[in-house]
């Protein structure tokens, strides 16, 4: 590692309109290295990669690259130059398929025409070499978050590529799937490739990176080998102040504590086939399982966001009907899904009517109380901490981590009695992740349920009471108290415990 | 439809002169500027009234029109119905007429009478219009394809192929519908008014206009949001329907008759007022004041080219056609420069 | 100045959307341009509207802005037009109405007109005639409205009785297009057709393109209406697929103005009504209504 | 975690039947057989070839659409420009038979300068109407509603108010061009075929087709990926009215003329055709093979109408739309229950 940097931020700063967001940072990747961007949300990481990605230009400072200063006039010209980006949001066309959106400006021709099959199967080889198995002729909008998130590492990688700067690619990531993707960042540096790797979990980074910048409030921290930082020291770099363990100790509910929901044989014609669990009051549910156990679907089934095939739901002993999120409002249940960007946030309207849009029922019957609006959102900015340079801004200006903490405050708006969050702390950084935490711990101490879907094992072990874990649609053990262990888990995950020969394809009769 | 998924920008409103937001209202400004150069008669309060009254129709179907197109749907089928119901309207009241009489004393039950037939009918028809979009699937412009040739047949077959008129008693209770006023303002303009406070207020005030703005930008997120999307659609296809009644009631008292070309194209100057006015044809933001403006010019254009004889009468459309895209160019030009 | 003293009319006419409503924004205009010469003091104001809505519009710009003395006027719709047409009576114009009648004729000055029914009537007697009273016919309408009505109802009346068959019946628009279609469609449904009342010339060209695509020249004839010059120059050139058209020329438009400005401008006296006949154009009187140089 | 313990996870689209693909070809049986029903007649090949060939300007217009709608756009010009390029070309035409001389050996050079006359006319209408669209960030649906009124003008001006005719000498020559075929199909037909074909090629096979997609999904994303979206809007303009030529040129040897009413609603039955056959008006995802039976549906409906005298043709319009409802209701109600 002791080449020249192949690409060099020198002193770049961003302002939008009158918001300054970068100021004067110097960043530069050396071929072959991981170097890891770690900040607060907001810090500006982001913003910085689209720069040298040439997705928006510097307000001043240069990028150079091999030493030659450039001028990035869009991500073609950076493209050409091997520079590729993954982006934080998803960036892929969702009427196309999957093998078009790999091509996409890249596409094969044989003559005047496409080679489909040559495209078909580079976009095969790059999803295989992800251990992704998803149909190359899918389409986008059918497929899972997670799902996505591999098609845009794959469709990053199938480009030449010099630098690869990867914004959170695992945010939506499971364990398995993030070894797979550092077997393949592994492969890619020692091929001489230098890679970005900006990530909120700070195990992975460390894992991974030769390197770590921190950026806060726009400004360069620090630069510094990785041997050289702790856990610790990265989160106390990111955040200003020392960091006290990131869990509350948990505080289970008594064994006799009410059951408030209780879900039997719910099945999701294609997804789920026959889960049943119960919640109990106070008490924080983790549901584990591999990308495409079928997690988000289960719940969007028992929300009545997906057709269900079978299944009876009980609430407090009572049968309940739920055909819509309106019927599971009514019971006082609400559902943060793991696509904020899709189903979550509407991105081109403001953080006001985002906040409120679930709840509306409470500004006001008929007419909205724009000032009860406008006080909520000063108290969500508050307590969830949004970083927001105006209050009026756009949610889709919102970094991506404080999109995530807006969507949780838009589903606290229904207080819910039963909360089901999926994917809860995706994107957001360690600090606030802390503070999620004990809001959670907080909730569930003052009898609020809790469903917690997560990708990130830590989280899961460390917030929940008791664990379900699925695979393939189906339920295949639930652990408690000291049993709650990674191994465990994983075990149940992947079909090594719990049901005996697990189909393969066991839930596709429709 | 070139705007972006991707703000640029945190914009806001406050932040100086948002040029994209008055953009209509300039270009209006401009047309009204170019309208008194040609002619100074057109100052007049005489000739503004007129301009005004005008609009009323169109303008009045153009604000339901922006909610079914902030919610992402369209309706081709607003023409045909105007010309339906106004049939529908003349058919009742002047069955009525005989029973009732049209006294002066007798006159106005039956125009009520006439005026809840108008209304029941735009409502049914709005809700057929939007149960085949919402419980069957089928894309609204193609749902409204088909009503819009089924109420023109409607009317035709009502009018014999010919034209309906209203009992000549009738007209003239009904007539100050059309030609009164209050303080000097025309009671069109008076409605159009009213009609377009109204919507404001409901798409800018209550719930059911912000649904209808977060169905149309992303609808996914209107569902998981609890909105029952169904029925916010439904609901704007109704208030479509409704505004076309009230349209239809202001329009019978002034030619009192309905025929197989009443309201032709009416779709088309809807449509265009309400993008004229900057409310997005994908749906997802609606502008009634931009809708009201839209309509506005729209009238003032053939009201400019009336008042000059310089250019000949096959070029009027041309014109016309220049002056809808130079004055939406020069707002969406200066508003980009910013 | 002596701009003020110059006498203005407004003429209102609906936009050249078919062929006959052409020949009529093109009469209308060479009107203008020969009066405006012929009366140096006299302003003609023309005005095209494509709806009722807009005709009406049109009439109260005319009254407010323009200013006119006078008002010639072709009803887009008669019933519908009579209270805009009144209101610019009741404020003080001359006021000429042509072709379409209003439904109440007090308020008009002078009349001047084709007669629809009559055009219906002429067409059918034409059609006994020829046909020697018994024959399998098929006819294509205009747009659904009150002339169309006229003519068409006048036109069965007139075959009651007699042993000619109305095949079909169809709307085609006043358009060459939709003619050539439905008779196309006619053809293919009706193996035997002895005669097409096509009802306007526009329609009567799609007609015989149809007709000679399907080879079928020898079966039938077509009659059609409004006396375009193409058509008359066929009767003319004694087509045996032409053999007649029925007039209703759209010089009537050129007809009122002249009437109107010499009223205005020389007070010459008038009569209230010029109604112009459904005349029958045959070989014999062709020549006479050919005008090579008019669009329609 | 072991590789092999991931599941298959690899969910095949094509799986089975797929009834949304399907259903357009479905309802046009279902048309087939009801027109069979209503009249024998309408099986015959001269009435099947009547048909096709009428579909064939409406069809051709309909492929343009396709990839203007593909990319999210809107073409409401489409036919004004066909009523406007047939007047043009016949001015032209008639302009050459002088010098030229319209016997048997000279007309066809006539004919061909008519032709490129045409086609330069279309691709220059389609480039304006692209550059106001992408350079001026105009919503299409106001540019083309503005240039829908300038040809539209422009050819009543051309044609005086009246109609413009083909030299008749000229029609004889151009004549075959519309009546004559190739094994017995109509030349139309064959042309027809041929841009419907290559329009398939373009859209699905080459890369100008997927950009006309992925913009029309999520612009935004296009631009991320290096695709010079303004060009690939522009090119779907040009191509749209490179379309309209080609409609135009198998048009007017059919009845040697253009006027003011040729090409009336075009658009909206182009546009119609497109939605009927599968593509989405928002853009993303287009269909050509769907909009060549959505076009061919349109004239069968017309057709089957003409050949049954048992409904008052009042009603036509009612029983038209009425059919394009239910045929695209049935099509998506098989398909969603999938
Ligand atoms: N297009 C934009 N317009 C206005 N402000 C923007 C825009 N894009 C980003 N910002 C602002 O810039 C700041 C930095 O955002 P950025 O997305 O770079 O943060 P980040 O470090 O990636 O955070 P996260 O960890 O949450 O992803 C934020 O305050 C954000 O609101
Ligand atoms: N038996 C099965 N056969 C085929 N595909 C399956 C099967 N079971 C599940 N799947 C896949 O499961 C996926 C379910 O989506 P999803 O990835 O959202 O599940 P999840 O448990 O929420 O995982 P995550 O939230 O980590 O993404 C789909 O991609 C689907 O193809
Ligand atoms: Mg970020
Ligand atoms: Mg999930």
């Amino acid at each position: 590692m002791s080449s020249q940097p192949v690409l060099v931020a020198d002193s770049v700063a961003k302002s939008f309109g009158p918001v300054q967001v970068l100021f004067g940072v110097d960043f530069n990747i050396i071929p072959g290295e991981v170097h890891a961007l770690v900040g607060e949300n907001g810090a500006g990481k982001s913003t910085l990669m689209k720069i040298l990605a040439g997705y928006q230009p510097p307000s001043a400072g240069s990028i150079r690259v091999d030493g030659e200063p450039v001028h990035l006039s869009g991500s073609g010209p950076a493209e050409a130059l091997g520079i590729v980006l993954i982006h934080q949001e998803f960036n892929l066309a969702e009427h196309l398929t999957v093998e078009e959106n790999i091509s996409l400006g890249r596409e094969i021709r044989r003559g005047l025409f496409l080679d489909k099959p040559a495209m078909r199967n580079r976009a095969r080889a790059a999803l295989a070499e992800l251990n992704c198995a998803v149909d190359p002729d899918a389409r986008i909008r059918d497929l899972s978050v997670s799902e996505r998130q591999m098609v845009e590492i794959a469709k990053a990688v199938s480009r030449s590529v010099r630098v690869l700067i990867m914004d959170e690619p695992t945010a939506v990531l499971t364990g398995a799937e993030t070894e797979v993707l550092f077997r393949l960042i592994r492969r890619l540096t020692a091929q001489g490739v230098g890679v970005v790797y900006i990530s909120h979990k700070l195990d992975e980074v460390k894992a991974i990176a030769d390197r770590i910048t921190v950026l806060r409030d726009g400004r360069r921290i620090g630069t510094h080998p990785a041997e050289l930082l702790g856990h610790d020291d990265i989160a106390q770099l990111m955040v200003g102040r020392p960091m006290s363990d990131l869990f509350p100790t948990k505080q289970p509910p008594a064994p006799d504590a009410p059951v408030v929901l209780a879900v039997e044989g719910l099945s999701v014609p294609g997804w789920v086939r026959d889960a049943s669990f119960q919640l109990r009051r106070g008490e924080i549910l983790g549901f584990a399982g591999l990308v495409g156990a079928g997690r988000t679907e289960l719940m969007e089934g028992l929300m009545g966001l997906r057709h269900r095939s079978a299944g009876t739901l009980r609430r407090d002993g009572q049968p309940l009907r739920v055909r819509t999120v309106a019927d599971a409002a009514k019971a006082g249940i609400a559902y943060l899904t793991e696509d904020r960007k899709g189903k979550g946030l509407l991105v081109g309207k403001g953080l006001r009517p985002n906040l409120t849009l679930l709840a509306l029922d409470r500004y006001g019957r008929v007419f909205i109380d724009e000032r009860k609006e406008a006080t909520a959102l000063d108290r969500a900015i508050e307590e969830f901490d949004i970083r927001v340079k105006s209050p009026d801004a756009l949610v889709g200006s919102l970094s991506g981590g404080n999109q995530q903490k807006l969507l949780l405050a838009k589903t606290m708006q229904v207080a819910p009695q039963i909360l089901i969050v999926d994917e809860p702390t995706r994107g957001i950084d360690i600090g606030t992740k802390q503070q999620i935490y004990r809001f959670l711990h907080d909730l569930a101490r003052r009898g609020t349920s809790i469903i917690v879907i997560s990708s990130e094992m830590p989280e899961i072990i460390g917030l929940s009471h008791r664990v379900v874990v699925m695979r393939s649609g189906a339920v295949t053990g639930t652990l408690s108290g000291e049993d709650i262990t990674e191994a465990e888990i994983v075990r149940y995950a992947t079909g090594l415990k719990g049901m005996k020969g697990i189909p393969h394809d066991p839930v596709l009769h429709a | 439809m070139t705007q972006s998924s991707m703000p640029e920008l945190a914009r806001k409103p406050s932040a100086g002169f948002d040029l994209k937001l008055w953009g209509p209202f300039l270009a209006l400004a401009g047309l009204i500027v170019l309208g008194t150069l040609v002619n100074p008669v057109f100052l007049s309060p005489a000739n503004l009234a007129n301009v005004l009254t005008r609009t009323a129709f169109t303008g009045i179907i153009a604000v339901g029109a922006t909610f079914v197109i902030t919610t992402g749907g369209i309706d081709l089928s607003v023409g045909s119905l105007a010309a339906f119901t106004a049939g529908v309207m003349i058919v009742v009241m002047n069955a009525l007429v005989g029973p009732m009489g049209a006294g002066m004393g007798a006159g106005w039950p039956v125009v009520l009478v006439g005026m809840l037939a108008a209304v029941g009918l735009g409502l049914v028809a709005g809700l057929v219009n939007g149960l085949l979009v919402t419980k069957g699937r089928i894309e609204a412009f193609i749902v409204t394809l088909g009503t819009m040739g089924i109420f023109r047949s409607l009317v035709t077959y009502l009018a014999d192929g010919g034209t309906l008129s209203l009992n000549s008693g009738m007209r003239a209770v009904y007539r100050p519908v059309y030609y009164g006023g209050l303080f000097g303002i025309p009671t069109p303009v008076l409605v159009f008014a009213a009609v377009a406070l109204i919507g404001a207020v409901i798409l800018y005030r209550t719930r059911f206009g912000r649904y209808c703005a977060a169905i149309g930008s992303n609808d996914e997120v209107a569902r998981y949001s609890a909105i029952d999307v169904d029925r916010v659609r439904l609901l704007a296809f109704v208030l479509q329907g409704l505004c076309v009644a009230i349209a239809v009631i202001l329009y019978v008292p002034r030619l009192g008759s309905a025929s197989a070309t009443t309201g032709v194209l009416w779709e088309l100057e809807a449509i265009a007022a309400v993008i004229i006015g900057g409310t997005m044809l994908k749906g997802g933001h609606g502008r009634i004041w931009g809708t009201v403006v839209g309509a506005v010019m729209l009238t003032l254009i053939d009201n400019i080219l009336n008042l000059t004889g310089a250019i000949s009468v096959y070029l009027n459309g041309a014109i016309q056609g220049a002056i809808i895209i130079v004055a939406v160019l020069l707002q969406r030009g200066t508003a980009s420069k910013r | 100045g002596w701009a003020q003293q110059k006498i203005k009319m407004g003429v209102s006419i609906p936009a050249a959307t078919h062929g006959w409503a052409g020949g009529l924004n093109w009469h209308a205009q060479q009107a203008k341009a020969k009066l405006e010469k012929q009366y140096p003091n006299l302003e003609v104001v023309l005005v095209t509207a494509r709806d009722v809505g807009r005709q009406a519009n049109d009439l109260e710009d005319l009254v407010s802005v323009r200013n006119i003395d006078a008002l010639v006027i072709l009803p887009f719709e008669s019933a519908p037009m009579t209270d805009p047409v009144r209101a610019v009576k009741q404020a003080g114009k001359f006021v000429t109405v042509v072709d379409r009648g209003l439904t109440d004729p007090s308020i008009q000055d002078l009349y001047v007109a084709g007669n629809n029914p009559e055009m219906g009537k002429v067409s059918a007697q034409f059609m006994k005639q020829k046909l020697g009273g018994k024959g399998d016919i098929v006819v294509l309408r205009g747009i659904p409205t009150v002339i169309d009505n006229q003519r068409v109802d006048a036109f069965q009346e007139e075959i009651k009785g007699t042993q000619i068959k109305v095949l079909g019946m169809q709307y085609a628009n006043w358009n060459r297009d939709d003619g050539y279609k439905v008779m196309q469609d006619f053809l293919s449904r009706f193996p035997k057709i002895d005669a097409v009342w096509a009802q306007d010339d526009d329609i009567a060209l799609g007609v015989i393109e149809a007709v000679k695509q399907a080879g079928r020249e020898k079966e039938m004839f077509i009659l059609g209406g409004a006396g375009m010059k193409d058509m008359i120059k066929r009767v003319m050139d004694k087509d045996p697929l032409v053999p007649a058209d029925v007039l209703y020329p759209p010089a009537m438009i050129a007809e009122a103005m002249e009437i109107t400005a010499k009223h205005l401008v020389e007070k010459a006296p008038i009569k209230k009504e010029y109604i112009i006949e459904a005349t029958l154009v045959t070989p014999e009187n062709a020549s006479k209504y050919y005008y090579p140089d008019s669009p329609f």
